[in-house]
């Protein structure tokens, strides 16, 4: 791994970062929304557990920040799917479009 | 020299009537409110009559007049050098007003108990009659020139009130407004007048004053030096205050308020609007004569010597065409203004021998008080025999009102100039001062004593010779228009009472109270002229000895003569030799009978030049622009919070979207841009 | 005295009105707080005048100082001079009638006194503080309740005049409170000037004492004067004048023209000039220009109006122009003159208001074609509408006579060209000043009664007349005897233009 | 160029081209399955960086969990599997505007910075002392994230419980 | 060790304890009756709040991953005592629903997660607070199942929070790359302003800037407030926002202290576009909800003065100013919340003539509303001013002005509701409404707060006696 630079590697994490914002940002069902969203998050786990790796092996913050992150994003998840099945019984669609009653 | 107190009590004791008349006279004593009114003013008559006799006593004593000041309180001081007191300046003018004053005003006092007999507002006619003579005695004591312009804006409101005085009659209320604003107008000129004069003399005292500016001093040269678009600021001063006496005197261009006054009460117009207020310009141009003639800066004597002649004359003119018989008599009492005027315009350069034009100015002054008052009062008497002032409905009137014949007479031959009465002497004076000084002057000044004659006796004939008027001239009158004081509703609730089934066949002529001052003042008229004016009025209180009665006084007589023979030509035996002479000119009579058409320029000016170029474009900017400024402000912010509002489109895809525009946008702005 | 008192009687009246049950129970008590109030401002008066002649020469009397935020340097501070004491003195006069006037007020009457209270504690608050941010406090303490009792009690377009007024007099307010902000940060108090320590301070006497860059005076006056001059109508910021006080109740109309316009000269006067007398002496010019136009036009403006309380309104744009007018003149007698203005103004358009509002009540019209002939209907009303216009066109024994002479005499001092052609404009619109106060009285006052209905209308009753005769009696006070008012005026007025004729020395 | 670079670029091709598919595909299963194959890449690049542990819990939690739970999700609200509506084009025009440009600055701040490695010092990321570190108090203990974290997912439990219940009628 | 560390936890133990006896209370005791619930509950809150007040010890914990002080204590009382109003004031619409056990777990779950994420020391306990935070809220907000508006107003709070929060992640991530570290301490002094931190910072910037809704990462604000039940908006609005102020204001003074000439000048930038816009967007709004929420932006631009003020006068007035937030805002929900549980209506025009049938409520409503904008003598006044005059500090009069100019704007609207209140009239205007003891309770606490906070120097002082600055 030695031969790879460490810019390479955050190359696959930012250019992750950014598919997974573009996902967000165009995907008009909520379901894929949030697929995208957890792109973004492990695009950040990796830079967290590259940094750690590359930089700063001496100790492990990057590591356990990643793993707190996969807990949450799990618990995030669960919560808006269950929104998001909420919402649908509401309005019969998950297209994000729908819900748009309040605005301005 | 009499004791100050006396002196403080000629002028207040009318405050006191007015202020418990004022307070409590409709509630409590309605009835005695004449009495208590005539009252207190009798008694500083008395106080004033006492006071003059001792000071002009003195005068003869020890051989000149002396000025002192006995009272002096400061009133506001408005700046360390600069302090308005109330103080009362002694000297001979002011003690011969006071005298004037209080008398002229007694009699009127007098004559109301009868004339206003029953009036509903009986008690503040009363209020207001003590206000004004309060105020005119205020004025001519004053010994602060600001103390002068206090008093005077308060006759000027107590004239307000009065002519004011049937306040629902539109007339009386539109004459009683035109008067206010016009001399308020005025005194604009005179309130910046004095502020120049007391910024240069630094002091507003008028003694002060004169000498700081008469005396070639510090403040001297700046005054006479400093000068505005060309004219020194002294003249300055001086002449705007001569606008403010020019607007008081009723001075052509200023004299359009005087006519109408006359809707005023007929006593008022005797008190205030004959003999005493009307001549407080010429008292205030002699107040300040010694600095109008203090060095050789007679410009502005010259315009007050033509504006006087003209008034003078343009007025006799108008006068021979009114049919009114109390405008007549306005026209006549601006005309006599006018000669006084032009009698102070009459200026020899100081050290030389004498001023005579000063003396003759208060001479005159003093008697045509007299016997304008008088005809005033007769006038009234008149009117309320006719109910009406309209030369037409009377006639014939000398059975029926002999005393008033009598004592109208008197008065007509007073103010012609017929010796031996009183206005012979003053007029004679007067237009030996002009012949002194300018010879036209003189010239308009003998023509108009002329035509004085003319339209005096004009309306003495026509009123007590001729024809008897129709016994309906009272409803006639009624329908005489604007003109006909009888046509409001003054007789209904007024002295009606006791005249209410017209004249004919009546034999009382008046109440004694009203006949009483006819009397005195026909007295008056008689033998006010043998005062030794000369050696107790004079500018700067050195006697000057009497010129005896020469061939110089023999053209105006001849003229007054004249005058005479042609109104009774023309008046004594009723008719249509008039109608003839005004048909032979037409044009000018009409020309003339519409006053110059003078009101109609001056409803021209207000009208539709102030009003609709000054004022409607003010209020409408304000409403439209300044406040549209402000409305605006709150109209964009308005739109603006429409026009943003698509930023909160509803769809959450945007706001992310535009969370990380937010982001990339500062990164870019801090990062590259601003650091 | 304990000068706190005077903005405690109030809310105290104001709280004890809150547990009043009854609308009569709540007049009473509130006629008797405004009493109370009357009564200690003439107390104040005279101790004031004790304290003077037993030669106590301290600029400020009765201090009284409570650090309210220490860590700011913040202090409730309270002392009198002349001036305030004046002021206050006018306050108690106008809440009193105020009170008197609106006796007959029904729908949510308890609400209504409480406000009025409200508003006075606010005033009296504002004359005495001698920490701008106390004297802030009380400024903005008074905008809600206007708002209130405008919209609620008002007539007319209320709610737009309300918000109007609250909306400007708010935004006047900012630029003070900016301004006051420029002063704080550039105020140093280190020394301990103001009592305590802190870098910078609030306290007026402090700041007057230590002297702010010319910098500093020339950025942030305007932001002060402008800002307070919005209260007492500066041209072009005058425009919510004619529509707050027609729209509000008699009351309202009455304490906002006769108090709340004061307000801002008193600022205008207390704060700017007096705290930066350097920009003072540079902004005049402009300061006087405004103020002639504002004098000139507001009277134009007047002659055309048809409904009293516009006329009124406008008018007292014209005469406020006149205080603005003696502040910017910069001489002690036309600062004398100025503050004198805003007394007669105060009590006299408080008059006019508390006349035109009787008229309204029997008549329910205000329009001035509509009425006629009142004088046989309503003697005393009619009388004290003549007095009102006669003072407002500057008859002499009347208040307004003494304060515009004495302007006019100040500004006379002012030898340049550009203020010589001021003062002559400011004469000559007491002219235009007597066209519309007479075609007023002359329509409505005089002639025939209009309307035969006139003919039964009722004369004042006793609440209306001591409300007229105690304001007729302030403005006769001080119309007939003003020396008093003046010696009590001069010494802080003096004070002020010692300051500023110090700085003069200095440059 | 060694076999572990070799490894390395295959990994991040395939996670970057199946996360591209992910957010694009226009049938959501095969959205969904592209997700998983992009996530395992992920896991297999925690491989490659030795950090065994963080990979098996990508693989536990994220393929086995979330991805689940998605699937699920969509059974329970995707009406027979018809194509997801196309994007706004406005919006997708824009976003891929904004989305290239964030790319591109961030990308080339990072190249800009000069990272420097700090200490030699390599602990070893295995799970023994993870769960030590993790249950310890001392330097480097994570105890009271364990518990914060705890807590949250306790919260997000009772949440998704009272949300995704279906309502009983009100009638009760 | 032991005792230290509850006695410094104790805040953070009691309410976890208070969710553990509710999680007992809602699997073993059955079936209580709704009202006794509340009653309890409220109590225990109660309780909370006064066992709060005792001071604790200054100290930092688990390796300076949890600190605490004088002032955090008094933070987390602040929201203590927010959480037991909005608790009262929700009390009528809590009567109608069933889950209140578990809104008051996920309620005090979020609580909790404030909590440690002021106590935070370092950026995973701060993320972890602040999901914890987050999470649960997004679960409460979408409460009223059955609305539509509800469930659409979670969903944009779920998604927004987690694109947030990632963006968050993306920059803590970026950070700890270019330092190294995750701890605040270690963290000051290893940054230099070089563009890739300052592009981390602004990536953490956006992630406060979100949860205080300042422009333009505001614009959830809006819908969420809409859609949520009213308990649940006053919740956001005030406890949410205050915690993250305060822990706002500590990362900037303590942590980013190095970066502090540049976020001078990003966040007045955010602070003048808050202000601005918000103000746009509320003068326009006839539901009340909307208008306070775009008001609370507009109130964030105001507060971020104060935080810009970076002296010790800043952190003061705006910890001072959150406290006076707390009742004004509380005091205009708590009406807000209670009209619309028992009458359903939540519109300006809706409160035409409110004044005629319910006079306390008007005068509570007119009260807060007369604070949030800053009229005196109510306690917003001095809030608002020592805050812009903590802003002025610096000498940026300009920004200055243009606040208070805003405060202009802002006073319109919120008279426009004093308008409609007062002096509007309608057909058929809202009937007498009773008021339960609950919400009295709460109304009585926010007027005396609001009368008082201000005029009382010393709530100031005290504040200001405990805060650092910069």
């Amino acid at each position: 791994m030695s031969q790879v630079p460490l810019t390479h590697i955050l190359f696959v994490s930012t250019a992750l970062f950014f598919i997974g914002m573009y996902g967000l940002f165009t995907r008009r069902n909520m379901i894929t929304m949030l697929m995208s969203v957890e792109l973004i998050l492990n695009s950040v786990n990796i830079n967290f557990v590259a940094f750690n790796r590359y930089l700063y092996p001496g100790k492990l913050d990057g590591v356990f920040f990643s793993l707190f992150i996969v807990a949450i994003a799990a618990a995030e998840a669960a919560v808006a799917i269950a929104i998001i099945i909420n919402l649908y019984r509401n309005f019969h669609s998950i297209d994000v479009e729908a819900a748009d009653e309040m605005k301005f | 020299m009499p004791n100050s107190a006396c002196i403080i009590l000629i002028p207040l004791l009318p405050l006191a009537g007015f202020v418990v008349l004022g307070l409590f006279g409709r509630r409590y004593f309605s009835r005695f409110a004449g009495v208590l009114g005539t009252g207190v003013v009798l008694v500083s008559a008395v106080l004033a009559i006492w006071v003059a006799w001792q000071y002009f006593g003195t005068c003869l004593a020890d051989g000149y007049c002396r000025q002192t000041v006995p009272v002096r309180f400061t009133w506001l001081r408005v700046s360390p050098g600069l302090s308005i007191d109330m103080s009362i300046i002694f000297d001979p003018i002011s003690v011969m007003m006071i005298f004037v004053v209080t008398f002229i005003s007694l009699m009127v006092h007098i004559y109301s108990l009868g004339y206003m007999k029953g009036e509903e507002r009986y008690a503040t006619y009363y209020a207001f009659l003590n206000l004004f003579t309060f105020s005119m005695l205020g004025l001519v004591l004053a010994g602060n020139i600001f103390e002068t312009y206090i008093f005077w804006e308060l006759v000027g409101c107590s004239s307000f009130l009065l002519i004011g005085y049937y306040y629902d009659r539109p007339t009386a209320v539109a004459a009683a407004k035109k008067a206010f604003i016009v001399t308020r107008f005025a005194d604009l000129g005179f309130l910046i007048g004095i502020l120049i004069l007391s910024f240069y003399a630094g002091s507003l005292d008028i003694r002060t004053l004169i000498q700081r500016l008469v005396q070639p001093g510090s403040q001297l040269g700046s005054i006479t030096t400093a000068s505005f678009l060309g004219i020194s600021m002294l003249s300055w001063g001086l002449g705007l205050v001569f606008v403010g006496g020019a607007g008081k005197s009723a001075l052509f261009p200023l004299h359009i308020w005087l006519p109408d006054a006359m809707e005023g009460p007929t006593p008022v117009s005797a008190l205030i609007h004959a003999a005493t207020m009307v001549v407080a310009g010429v008292y205030l141009v002699a107040r300040l004569y010694l600095v109008y003639v203090g060095f050789d800066h007679f410009e502005v004597l010259h315009v007050v010597l033509w504006v006087g002649a003209i008034s003078a004359l343009l007025a006799a003119v108008i006068a021979c065409t009114q049919t009114d018989i109390k405008r007549v008599l306005a026209y006549s009492t601006m005309s006599q203004i006018g000669y006084m005027m032009f009698a102070l315009g009459t200026f020899h350069p100081v050290g030389e021998a004498t001023t005579l034009g000063y003396t003759a100015a208060m001479f005159h002054l003093f008697t045509h008080a007299f016997f304008k008052a008088l005809l005033f009062l007769c006038a009234g008497v008149i009117i309320h025999r006719v109910h009406s002032n309209e030369m037409q409905d009377m006639g014939g009137l000398r059975k029926a009102l002999p005393l008033t014949h009598g004592c109208f007479l008197i008065a007509c031959l007073a103010i012609a100039g017929i010796p031996p009465f009183a206005g012979f002497f003053s007029k004679e004076d007067i237009l030996l001062a002009a012949w002194d000084s300018n010879k036209p002057v003189y010239y308009i000044g003998l023509f108009t004593s002329g035509l004085t004659a003319f339209y005096m006796f004009r309306l003495y004939f026509s009123v007590f010779w001729g024809r008897p008027a129709r016994a309906g001239g009272a409803q006639f009158g009624a329908g005489g228009g604007h003109h006909s004081e009888g046509s409001g509703g003054r007789h209904s609730e007024g002295s009606g009472g006791h005249h209410g089934e017209g004249f004919v066949g009546r034999h009382e002529e008046a109440p004694f109270t009203m006949k009483l001052p006819l009397v005195i003042l026909a007295l008056g008229a008689v033998f006010a002229g043998w005062v030794p004016f000369s050696r107790l009025v004079t500018y700067d209180g050195m006697p000057q000895e009497g010129h005896g009665i020469g061939v110089f006084a023999i053209p105006p007589v001849m003229v007054a003569l004249i005058g005479i023979g042609i109104a009774s030509y023309l008046y004594r035996v009723a008719s249509d030799r008039p109608e003839r002479a005004a048909a032979a000119f037409r044009g000018m009579y009409q020309f003339v009978y519409h006053k110059f058409y003078i009101d109609e320029v001056y409803l021209f000016i207000t009208k539709r030049v102030i009003f609709n170029l000054i004022g409607r474009p003010a209020a409408w900017i304000d409403r439209n622009i300044v406040d549209g400024m402000m409305n605006g402000l709150a109209a964009v912010t308005a739109w603006t919070s429409t026009a943003i509002k698509r930023l909160q489109s509803g769809k959450v895809q945007d706001y992310a979207l535009y969370f990380f525009m937010g982001i990339a946008g500062l990164a870019v702005l801090f990062i590259y841009i601003y650091s | 005295m304990n000068l706190s008192l005077l903005v405690l009687v109030p809310l105290i009246t104001a709280v004890a009105v809150l547990f009043c049950s009854g609308l009569n129970r709540v007049r009473w008590v509130s006629l008797a707080g405004v009493t109370a109030q009357l009564a200690l401002a003439l107390g104040l008066l005279l101790l004031y005048w004790r304290e003077r002649g037993s030669g106590n020469g301290a600029p400020m009397l009765f201090e009284y100082r409570y650090a309210w935020f220490p860590a700011l340097n913040i202090w409730y501070h309270v002392g009198v001079d002349g001036i305030s004491v004046a002021m206050i003195l006018l306050t108690a006069f106008v809440m009193m009638a105020a009170v008197l006037v609106s006796w007959k007020v029904e729908a949510m009457g308890k609400e209504f006194f409480v406000l009025l209270l409200f508003l006075s504690a606010g005033a009296y608050g504002f004359f005495l503080s001698l920490d701008l941010f106390t004297l802030f406090f009380f400024l903005e303490i008074s905008v809600i309740p206007k708002f209130l009792l405008i919209g609620i009690w008002g007539s007319g377009r209320k709610e737009y005049s309300a918000m109007k007024l609250a909306l400007m007099l708010m935004a006047g307010s900012a630029l003070v409170f900016v301004g006051l902000l420029g002063v704080y940060y550039n105020t140093d108090a280190t020394g301990g000037v103001s009592g305590v320590g802190g870098p910078h301070t609030f306290d007026w006497q402090a700041i007057s004492q230590m002297h702010l860059s010319i910098a500093v005076q020339r950025a942030f006056f305007p932001f002060l004067f402008v800002g307070f001059g919005i209260f007492t109508a500066l041209f072009p910021f005058h425009t919510w004048v004619p529509d707050g006080h027609s729209a509000a109740p008699t009351a309202a109309s009455m304490f906002l023209a006769g108090i709340s316009m004061k307000l801002g000269g008193y600022g205008c006067l207390r704060v700017a000039v007096f705290l930066m007398p350097d920009a003072a002496r540079e902004y005049s010019p402009i300061i006087i220009v405004l103020a002639t136009i504002a004098i000139v036009y507001g009277a134009f403006a007047t002659m055309m109006q048809k409904d009293l309380k516009y006329i009124n309104a406008y008018s007292s744009i014209s005469h406020c122009g006149f205080i603005l007018l003696g502040i910017g003149m910069l001489t002690q007698t036309a600062m004398v003159g100025a503050v004198m203005q805003m007394i007669s103004h105060g009590l006299m358009t408080a008059l006019f208001f508390a006349a035109i509002g009787m008229i309204y009540d029997r008549t329910h019209t205000r329009l001035v074609d509509r009425l006629g002939g009142l004088l046989k209907v309503m003697p005393f009303i009619s009388t004290v509408f003549v007095i009102a216009g006669l003072c407002s066109l500057g008859l002499p024994g009347l208040s307004g006579f003494v304060a515009e002479i004495t302007v006019f005499m100040g500004s006379w001092q002012r030898t340049e060209g550009m203020y010589r052609l001021a003062t002559i404009l400011a004469c000559a619109s007491i002219v235009v000043t007597a066209v519309y106060i007479l075609r007023a009285t002359g329509q409505t006052i005089m002639g025939p009664v209009k309307d035969p209905h006139y003919n039964v209308l009722t004369d004042a009753a006793w609440n209306e007349r001591l409300a007229g005769i105690l304001l007729v009696a302030g403005i006769v006070a001080i119309g007939v005897a003003p020396y008093w008012l003046n010696d009590l005026l001069t010494p802080g007025v003096s004070s002020i233009m010692h300051h500023v004729g110090k700085v003069t020395m200095t440059k | 160029m060694s076999a572990s670079a070799v490894v390395f670029y295959i990994l991040a091709a395939g996670i970057l081209v199946s996360a591209v598919l992910a957010v694009t595909s226009r049938k959501i299963f095969r959205s969904a399955i592209w997700l998983l194959f992009s996530l395992t890449g992920i896991a297999g690049l925690y491989f490659w960086l030795q950090m065994e542990f963080v990979a098996a819990v990508q693989i536990v939690v994220y393929v086995g969990g979330i991805v689940v739970l998605i699937i699920f999700s969509i059974f329970l609200t995707q009406q027979s599997g018809k194509d997801l509506p196309v994007p706004v084009r406005g919006r997708a025009v824009l976003s891929a505007l904004v989305v290239g440009a964030g790319f591109v600055l961030t990308y080339l701040m990072m190249m800009r910075y000069s990272f420097r490695p700090a200490g030699s010092r390599v602990a070893v990321a295995s799970v023994g002392n993870i769960g030590a570190q993790l249950l310890s108090t001392s330097e480097h203990g994570y105890v009271l994230p364990f518990e914060v974290i705890s807590i949250l997912l306790l919260a997000a439990m009772i949440g998704c419980i009272v949300i995704a219940m279906k309502t009983k009628p009100e009638n009760k | 060790m032991g005792a230290g560390i509850i006695l410094s936890l104790r805040q953070e133990l009691m309410v976890t304890g208070i969710i553990f006896i509710l999680l007992v209370m809602n699997v073993g005791v059955a079936e209580l009756k709704t009202a006794v619930i509340l009653k309890i509950v409220n109590l225990l809150l109660l309780a909370n709040v006064i066992l709060g007040c005792f001071g604790g010890p200054e100290s930092t914990l688990f390796s300076g991953m949890f600190h605490t002080n004088r002032l955090i204590v008094f933070e987390k009382n602040m929201l203590n005592l927010a959480t037991l109003i909005v608790s009262l004031t929700a009390y009528d619409w809590l009567k109608g629903h069933r889950q209140v056990v578990e809104f008051y777990m996920l309620l005090l779950a979020t609580l909790v997660g404030f909590f440690f994420m002021i106590s935070a020391g370092n950026l995973l306990m701060f993320y972890l607070g602040l999901e914890l935070s987050t999470i649960p809220l997004a679960a409460l907000s979408s409460f009223d199942l059955q609305k539509r508006q509800s469930s659409e107003g979670a969903m944009k709070f779920i998604l927004s929070a987690a694109f947030s929060s990632a963006l968050l992640l993306f920059g803590i991530s970026l950070l700890y790359g270019a330092t190294g570290t995750l701890d605040f301490a270690a963290l000051s002094v290893r940054l230099d302003g070089s563009p890739f931190q300052l592009f981390a910072f602004i990536l953490i910037l956006s992630g406060f800037a979100f949860k205080v809704s300042a422009v333009p990462f505001h614009l959830w604000t809006a819908d969420v407030y809409e859609g949520s039940p009213v308990p649940v908006t006053a919740y956001l609005s005030v406890v949410s926002k205050g915690a993250v102020f305060f822990v706002f204001i500590q990362v900037l003074y303590a942590v980013f202290k190095p970066l502090a000439i540049n976020w001078y000048n990003i966040l007045m930038l955010l602070s003048v576009l808050s202000m601005t816009v918000g103000n746009l967007f509320a003068l326009r709004q006839n539901r009340l909800k909307r208008l306070l929420a775009f008001s609370s932006v507009a109130q964030s631009g105001f507060i971020l003065a104060g935080v810009i003020g970076s002296s010790r006068a800043g952190e003061a007035s705006v910890v001072y100013f959150i406290l006076i937030y707390i009742f004004s805002n509380l005091g205009a929900f708590g009406v807000v919340s209670l009209i619309s549980a028992q009458t359903g209506r939540e519109n300006v025009d809706d409160y035409k003539g409110l004044y005629a049938n319910n006079k306390g409520l008007s005068w509570v409503m007119a009260l807060s509303l007369f604070s949030l904008a800053g009229i005196p003598p109510t306690a917003g006044f001095f809030g608002k001013f020592f805050l812009l005059m903590a802003g002025a500090g610096k000498g940026n009069y300009v920004y200055i002005g243009i606040a208070a100019l805003n405060m202009v704007i802002s006073l319109y609207y919120y008279l426009r509701v004093i308008k409609a209140i007062f002096m509007d009239r309608q057909e058929q205007p809202i009937g007498k409404l009773t008021i339960p003891l609950l919400p009295n309770i709460a109304f009585v606490v926010c007027v005396a707060g609001i009368m008082l906070t201000g005029v009382a120097g010393w709530v100031y002082e005290y504040i200001y006696s405990l805060s650092a600055g910069l």
